[in-house]
């Protein structure tokens, strides 16, 4: 079993779990956007799913995998305008509006599967783009330099959203809304632009999350993402609304997830304790964020419609 | 003040603002009803009248907060649509709400930024933003650090911080809903140094208020509302407290004094060399004993933010003291649950009233029966006994005078008074050992402040203990039998109000023991 | 959301603007008219004539015996886990984890009628209900306590717990609790083996699977409706969902109260995950390796079920019905026109969100419609006009 | 024959010639995934639909329905709309069968994969042995390798996947005592990500050959057509999916027991016999993919062991 310890093994692993984590990050930053200002989408799942269709329909009919993400990212941009519309402008309950979007994209992608593929085609993989120079690091250039260009964009992304929350006005509009949008309509700042933005946004981001999705495995399924939409809303939680929290949540779910396929795959885990071992990144997230949870406190208003009195 | 001198100078300009024939509907409740009000430039004016007769409702209408039904606004003679409070800041309006509208986890400076167009462009500009701040500290003596969160800031700095939000934006009307009901009596002398000092710079005021004599000290005319209806708008050196005490209320108010003599029983409450931190885990209760008898009112006098709300916090269990010991009727209480505590006969009604007391969503009568809901007189095998539980919260409702549509009626939508009074029938219901009150008349009108202290007073007389934590000053010395002032967590004197001059006290709260002798506790 | 509200219309109300009349009494059936006629649009998309697939819905799930009782049953699930989450989501613990607490009741209750199958049918049925509720208890006082003693968010911490659940089903199921007799090498799928007849909930009509299931769940949301609103704990579990604060200065034991709601949700939804394996025609445990294939989805549509009822559990007994004859229409709809059920799942997401969408036009419009009735100042007088301090 | 080739887009298939003199019969088809999930739903979609002109029946599918309550609703509903043979395509409708047979005594149901028509007149019962084919394609992909390291993965160890899992793995020991033929199961049938994953991890094993079961194959797929690694294929004729890396799939087909019931049906009998389709009765077939460059050699060493087994000279084990 000593051989699972193999500097090739491991790094196989690791980047194996940088993938697994890249879809979760995509999805969960754009939700990360969406409730600090003060809206939950829980349809990210229908819309990844939307969006892996879109970008699947695309790369199947052109063979372009750049409109294929182009695709995605337009359906999830497009869904956003929806939820928005839902959420913000007609003030819905989000939780049962999110679940309404869910169901929505788990029954039209397969209706549209089984209608437009009869027999499903794979598509061309995505390249890995090793980063020049960075690529030739031994062992973590394997690690984390060769990925495909989606996974650079994801977390490039963490940084990017940082920045955005914290040193832009843009960002503390976002963060104003969030927790007190009475205070900022109060100034000017307009609730319901804001909150279509990150919402537009955040669902843009889970269409993309989707086609990523897509593009690590090749083909479309029924149900392609498997809860990954809903593990994706958690892990924001788990990232206490920031993004360097949500990156660590994705990256602790992806590679715990990919050791212990790896570990099962190598027999390191018997077979009979598969299912079990399967529990471990669920499991070990939540008790991650028993440890830490005491100290975040969510945005004020997270769910809750914003209503001028009167 | 030169209110004359002011009020004579409105007369020949234009009036800057003119609200006319305003009237707003809510759901059952007629807010506004064909209100007429108008500002003229440099003036103050104030707004006068009691719970619910619709002073914040006008100036939201004005703010672009609520869309009135009917009526028109004009500014400086034009008609203007306030459709939002974008609007009413172009229009320079500016307003300091009776519930700040700050962002807790923004800066100083973020909250002050936020909305106004930044210097470099999409990025904040958070360096020039302070740098305004500090300016306009040092211009009007609005001490604040712009590098704060709102939520280190205690109510008064929260306060500066709306006053620089709107002078930063430039405003020529600034409106301040109840800005004094929140502050201690320095504070408000340093609010009305500011205001002065805005004024002077060519600034108008509308000021609302429930403090006759702080309308009087500080405004230049009076309109007094009622039941949403304008009665009068009058010049203030033309009109006296009593004149504007029956226009509020349509009667005269006596104010309620404690009589001198009192039958005091055993202990009630004991606190002994109590610690308790405070939310940033410095310790704000040190060391503080104190002793409550049956059959008197003891109450706590100090500036805000002296330890008062950790130790009714720490008294009712919902806070757990570091080191010391707690006694209601007898019965160690230290660091119990809140339940066990009001077992042992502790009636509190918390300083946060809104947000700890009442649910707003439920209804009245399940308000009143929040505490006692599984009392055996309310509960047999754990169900409900409705009948029972609605006799009494009708009872309830009549002997406080608690004004409300019905039982069913959501606590939500009754104004801050009546939700006072639906507290002290909740918490007085019970007859408790001992009874912890803090800022019992914060934001209430005269008539419900008297109403409540003669309910302080009658359950003195029935031998409960006591304790009453206020800010004011005033309140303190008209119903206590004894004063026991708190600095920095601890008592450091005690007073009698019969013998004790105000002054005196309020050296004391600054942490300057009196040269009386200390009378000791018990 | 209020939209059953309506029934309600106060005493003394006269109209308002007759145009916020009408849309507070027809903006859901628009909603709904306009789902179903989006969801028509994809059936001639598909080569469907919409009427007949529409037609082919409704008697599906609502004409003749054996639909309606079909239609019953489906709504069993829905109503058990809708009646705990109007317990859960009123003490504002927001459980996403049916989908997990019915599994673990499935199993729990499976394992019970495993392990002592000759018990006589008036013992072993209670039996495999108390174990299915015991087990969605636990799935669901994990969350319950995790939030309110560590502050761990609960939508995190269900979501997880549904990975986990799943998991935890395909071991036992492939694992200690798989048949292992009965079929052919070839046709061990992860199920158990029949349980015994002792298990099987009793058919309550013959020749339709309409059993004693139907009966129990609403006799339990009622028992939902009475535990909210006529006991101290409901009292409890109201307050402590509207304000934390309040509650524990009023004396009550949040966190306990809080863990208390979860675990009530689960247990209602551990008894629908019990009833799905002995109420079902096969009256075995069986998984595809997913939730959903255990629990038809119920576990989200039963939040749906729950919110429509605006969180009153004697309406949910009502939306569960209807929500079931979608679904069972749905497949009817697929038998008879072919178009694949999986539109029916589009169609009824469709329905949920624009359902939704209306609530908030409709409670304005007749907001709006009863400002109009206002009396004035006078209406905030005393009840008994005991203006002690104010009258002159 | 493949019946990759030709898949009808529509749901119900109608007999092509119209005079017949042979009565048109009502199929209805259960399916537990989508019938084109690449694998075990569509063998049997694909079986039904070729059959529909040549046996002159009509038929209709209800796809996507693994709940048993809902897949139940509608076989009650095909049967009394008297459809004259019901497929319930997955294990878990025996219980379902076994009650509504019964009921509808005109009406012929079969299912599968089982071997249990619980003693009724109108219930026909059918099953595959995957071991078989799994047999000869490890035996193959033993031969194949070059780093005699071999990756299986699995979804759940239940069923037709267990069965072809453990046939693969002796057939590979078979032809090569010191192969290392890693075994793992995702815990899911559904699951692609962690079915590539799991490839990965193979992959960096050193494993050049890799085969799955179940329809979340299709990422392992992903991984050896971009790692280019060879992939053997179970259930269905998975050459399309990664045309270089494919070597051969074990081919379900339906056909012969689908022809064997309707014939059945039109003779009279509506139930009660068991069929089970194998490499002997061509039911299983090993289809190689003619773009891979299989060595001549390889490829007759494994006709041998097909050829051996249906001979009854080698039995495949099932455990
Ligand atoms: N958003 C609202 N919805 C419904 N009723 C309201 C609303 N805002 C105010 N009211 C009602 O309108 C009346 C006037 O309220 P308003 O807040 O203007 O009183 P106020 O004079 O400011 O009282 P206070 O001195 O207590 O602040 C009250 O009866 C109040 O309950
Ligand atoms: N009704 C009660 N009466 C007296 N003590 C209580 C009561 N309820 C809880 N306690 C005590 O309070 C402590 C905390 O109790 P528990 O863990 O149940 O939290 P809780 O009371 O629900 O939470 P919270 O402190 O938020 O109200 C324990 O020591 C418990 O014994
Ligand atoms: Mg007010
Ligand atoms: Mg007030």
């Amino acid at each position: 079993m000593s051989h699972f310890f193999t500097a090739a093994v491991l790094i196989a692993t690791v980047a194996a779990g940088i993938q697994l984590a890249t879809p979760f990050l995509l999805a969960a930053l754009g939700e990360t956007m969406g409730q600090r200002s003060g809206v939950v989408n829980l349809g990210v799942d229908g819309i990844m799913l939307l969006g892996a269709f879109g970008a699947y329909f695309v790369a199947a009919k052109t063979g372009s995998l750049v409109l294929a993400t182009a695709a995605g990212t337009g359906i999830g941009l497009v869904m956003g305008l929806i939820t928005a519309f839902v959420s913000v402008t007609l003030k819905a309950e989000q939780g049962i509006s999110g679940i309404g979007v869910f169901l929505f994209g788990l029954g039209l992608t397969n209706v549209l599967l089984l209608r437009l593929f009869p027999s499903p085609v794979t598509i061309q993989a995505l390249p890995a783009v090793p980063i020049p120079l960075l690529h030739s690091i031994p062992d973590i250039g394997r690690m984390f330099f060769t990925q495909n260009w989606l996974v650079y964009l994801a977390f490039l992304l963490v940084p990017v959203l940082t920045f955005v929350l914290n040193r832009t006005t843009y960002g503390m509009k976002i963060r104003a809304v969030g927790e007190n949008p009475a205070a900022a309509d109060t100034v000017g700042v307009s609730v319901t632009r804001i909150r279509y933005s990150t919402v537009i946004l955040g669902c843009a981001l889970a269409g993309l999350a989707g086609a990523t999705l897509l593009m690590l495995i090749g083909i479309f399924q029924e149900d392609l993402t498997n809860s990954e939409g809903f593990i994706a809303v958690a892990l924001v939680y788990f990232g206490a609304w920031r993004p360097l929290g949500v990156m660590a949540g994705s990256l602790l779910y992806g590679i715990v997830g990919s050791v212990v396929v790896t570990w099962k795959t190598l027999g390191i885990i018997p077979a009979s304790a598969s299912d079990i071992a399967a529990m471990a990144p669920a499991v070990l997230t939540v008790l991650a964020l028993v440890s830490v949870a005491r100290r975040f406190r969510q945005p004020a208003v997270l769910g809750k419609p914003y209503e001028r009195g009167g | 003040m030169t209110a004359a001198a002011r009020g004579s100078a409105s007369a020949g300009q234009p009036a800057l603002l003119e609200m006319r024939g305003i009237t707003k509907r809510f759901p059952g409740v007629l807010a506004n009803d064909h209100v007429d009000f108008d500002v003229a430039p440099g003036e103050i004016h104030a707004l006068f009248g009691e719970n619910g007769a619709g002073k914040s409702t006008l100036m939201r209408v004005l703010y672009g907060l609520y869309k009135p039904d009917e009526g028109e606004i004009r500014l400086r003679g034009d008609r203007v649509t306030i459709t939002s409070p974008a609007v009413a800041i172009e229009q320079g309006i500016g307003m300091i709400h009776q519930h700040f509208m700050l962002v807790q986890t923004l800066t100083v400076a973020e909250n002050v930024a936020l909305g106004v167009r930044s210097s470099r462009g999409p990025l904040t500009d958070l360096g020039r933003v302070s740098a305004r701040i500090r300016q306009l500290s040092h211009d009007y003596g609005l001490k604040v650090d712009p590098a704060a969160y709102i939520w280190q800031l205690s109510v008064g700095e929260r306060q500066r911080v709306e006053i620089i939000k709107a002078l930063y934006r430039d405003v020529s009307l600034l409106v301040l809903d109840e800005p004094t009901a929140v502050l201690t009596p320095q504070e408000v002398r340093d609010l009305f140094a500011v205001l002065t000092a805005l004024v002077r710079n060519g600034l108008s005021l509308v000021f609302i208020s429930h403090k006759v004599h702080e309308v009087l000290e500080l405004s230049d005319r009076i309109t007094v509302l009622r039941s949403g209806r304008k009665i009068a708008t009058v010049g203030t050196a033309d009109t006296t407290m009593d004149e504007l005490a029956d226009m509020m209320v349509g009667h005269q108010v006596a104010t309620v004094r404690v009589p001198p003599d009192r039958q005091q029983g055993p202990v009630g409450l004991s606190v002994s060399d109590l610690r308790v931190n405070g939310d940033r885990g410095v310790q704000a209760v040190r060391g503080l004993s104190l002793l409550v008898r049956s059959g008197e009112i003891v109450g706590i006098a100090g500036v805000s933010g002296s330890g008062q709300r950790e130790l009714a916090e720490a008294i009712a269990g919902l806070r757990q003291p570091v080191s010391g010991r707690i006694e209601i009727a007898g019965a160690d209480v230290t660091g119990r649950h809140p339940r066990a505590v009001r077992d042992a006969g502790l009636a509190y009604v918390p300083e946060e009233r809104m947000r700890d007391a009442v649910i707003g969503d439920l209804t009245v009568a399940e308000n009143l029966i929040l505490v006692a809901n599984a009392d055996r007189a309310y509960a047999r095998f754990g169900f409900l006994r409705n009948r029972a539980i609605r006799q009494h919260c009708r009872q309830l409702v009549a002997e406080f005078d608690i004004r409300t549509p019905g039982l069913d009626t959501p606590a939500r939508n009754l104004s801050g008074g009546n939700i006072q009074k639906l507290i002290m029938a909740r918490e007085l219901s019970g007859s408790p050992a001992v009874l912890l009150v803090a800022q019992p008349t914060r934001g209430i009108d005269v008539a419900a402040s008297a109403y409540i202290h003669q309910r302080l007073v009658s359950q003195r007389a029935d031998g409960t203990a006591v304790l009453v934590i206020s800010e004011d000053l005033d309140e303190v010395m008209a119903i206590s039998d004894r004063i026991l002032v708190i600095y920095e967590g601890m008592i450091i004197s005690e007073a009698d109000p019969r013998t004790t001059s105000r002054e005196a006290i309020g050296l004391m709260m600054a942490g300057v023991p009196s040269g009386l002798p200390a009378v000791s506790q018990g | 959301m209020n939209w059953l509200k309506l029934v309600h219309w106060p005493r003394g109300a006269r109209l308002g603007d007759p145009r916020d009349l009408l849309l507070s009494w027809f903006a859901l059936p628009a909603a709904a008219i306009v789902a179903l006629l989006i969801g028509a649009a994809l059936m001639l998309a598909f080569g469907t004539n919409p009427l007949t697939g529409y037609h082919a819905m409704l008697t599906g799930a609502f004409t003749g015996t054996y639909a309606l009782t079909s239609t019953a049953v489906k709504a069993v699930p829905l109503l058990l886990v809708g009646a705990g989450i109007c317990i859960a989501f009123r003490a504002n613990m927001l459980n996403i984890g049916g989908e997990g607490q019915i599994a673990m009741g499935g199993l729990a209750g499976t394992a019970t009628a495993l392990a002592v199958p000759g018990l006589p049918a008036i013992l072993l049925v209670p039996l495999v209900l108390l174990a299915g509720a015991a087990g969605g208890a636990i799935w669901g006082a994990i969350p319950g306590a995790f939030k309110a003693y560590f502050n761990v968010n609960e939508i995190l911490t269900t979501i997880m717990l549904n990975l986990v659940a799943v998991q935890f089903m395909n071991y036992m199921l492939a694992g200690p609790m798989v048949a292992h007799s009965g079929y052919a090498v070839g046709g061990l799928i992860p199920q158990t083996r029949l349980l015994s007849p002792n298990s099987w909930l009793p058919t309550l009509i013959g020749g339709t699977q309409l059993h004693l299931g139907v009966l129990i769940a609403v006799l339990l949301a009622v028992a939902v409706y009475v535990l909210l609103w006529r006991t101290s704990i409901g009292f409890r579990i109201r307050s402590v969902g509207l304000s934390r604060d309040a509650s524990r200065y009023a004396g009550m034991s949040v966190r306990r109260t809080m863990t208390l709601a979860m675990t009530l949700a689960g247990a209602l939804s551990g008894i629908a995950g019990a009833m799905l394996v002995i109420g079902s025609i096969s009256h075995r445990m069986v998984t595809d390796g997913t939730l959903t294939g255990f629990t038809g989805n119920a576990g989200f549509n039963g939040i749906v079920v729950a919110l429509f009822a605006d969180l009153q559990p004697l309406w949910t007994i009502v939306t569960s019905f209807l929500f079931a004859g979608l679904l069972v229409g749905g497949t009817s709809m697929q038998v008879v026109t072919g178009v694949p059920a999986d539109l029916v799942t589009a169609i009824n997401g469709l329905v949920v969100v624009l359902v939704v969408s209306v609530g908030y036009l409709r409670r304005r419009a007749r907001a709006r419609a009863l400002a109009v009735v206002t009396a004035g100042p006078d209406a905030r007088a005393a009840p008994h006009g005991a203006r002690k301090g104010a009258t002159a | 024959s493949s019946n990759s080739s030709s898949t009808p887009t529509s749901t119900s298939g109608s007999p092509s010639s119209t005079s017949s003199s042979v009565p048109t019969l009502k199929v209805a088809l259960i399916e537990p995934s989508l019938r084109n999930d690449l694998a075990f739903s569509q063998s049997m979609y694909a079986a039904v639909s070729s059959l529909a002109g040549p046996l002159h029946f009509t038929f209709s599918v209800s796809d996507n329905l693994f709940n048993v309550t809902d897949a139940a609703n509608a076989m009650r509903q095909y049967a009394s709309e008297g459809y004259n043979l019901v497929i319930a395509h997955g294990s878990q409708f025996g219980g379902t069968v076994e009650q509504l047979a019964p009921q509808f005594p005109k009406t012929s149901f079969a299912w599968g994969t089982a071997g249990v028509t619980y003693g009724l007149k109108n219930v026909f019962a059918y099953q595959a042995n995957s071991q078989e084919g799994g047999y000869v394609e490890g035996y193959v992909a033993a031969k194949l390798s070059k780093s005699k390291v071999l990756g299986v993965i699995g979804p759940i160890d239940v069923g037709d996947a267990h069965l072809y899992v453990v046939g693969f793995k002796a057939g590979a020991l078979a032809a090569d005592k010191s192969a290392t033929v890693h075994v793992s199961f995702t815990g899911s049938f559904s699951d692609d990500t962690l079915m590539a994953t799991a490839a990965k991890a193979y992959v960096s094993e050193k494993a050049d050959v890799l085969t799955g079961s179940s329809q979340s194959v299709v990422g392992a797929i992903g991984v050896a057509k971009s790692d280019k690694v060879a992939w053997f294929g179970t259930q269905w004729d998975q050459s399309s999916l990664a045309p270089t890396e494919v070597v051969a799939s074990q081919v379900y087909d339906w056909t012969g027991v689908i022809r064997q019931i309707i014939t059945a049906i039109r003779g009279g009998v509506l139930g009660g016999a068991t069929y089970t389709i194998t490499l002997g009765n061509n039911g299983e077939k090993i289809v190689y993919n003619p773009s891979y460059p299989l060595p001549a050699s390889i490829k007759a060493a494994g006709q041998h062991i097909a050829a051996e087994i249906i001979s009854g000279a080698i039995t495949p084990p099932t455990n």
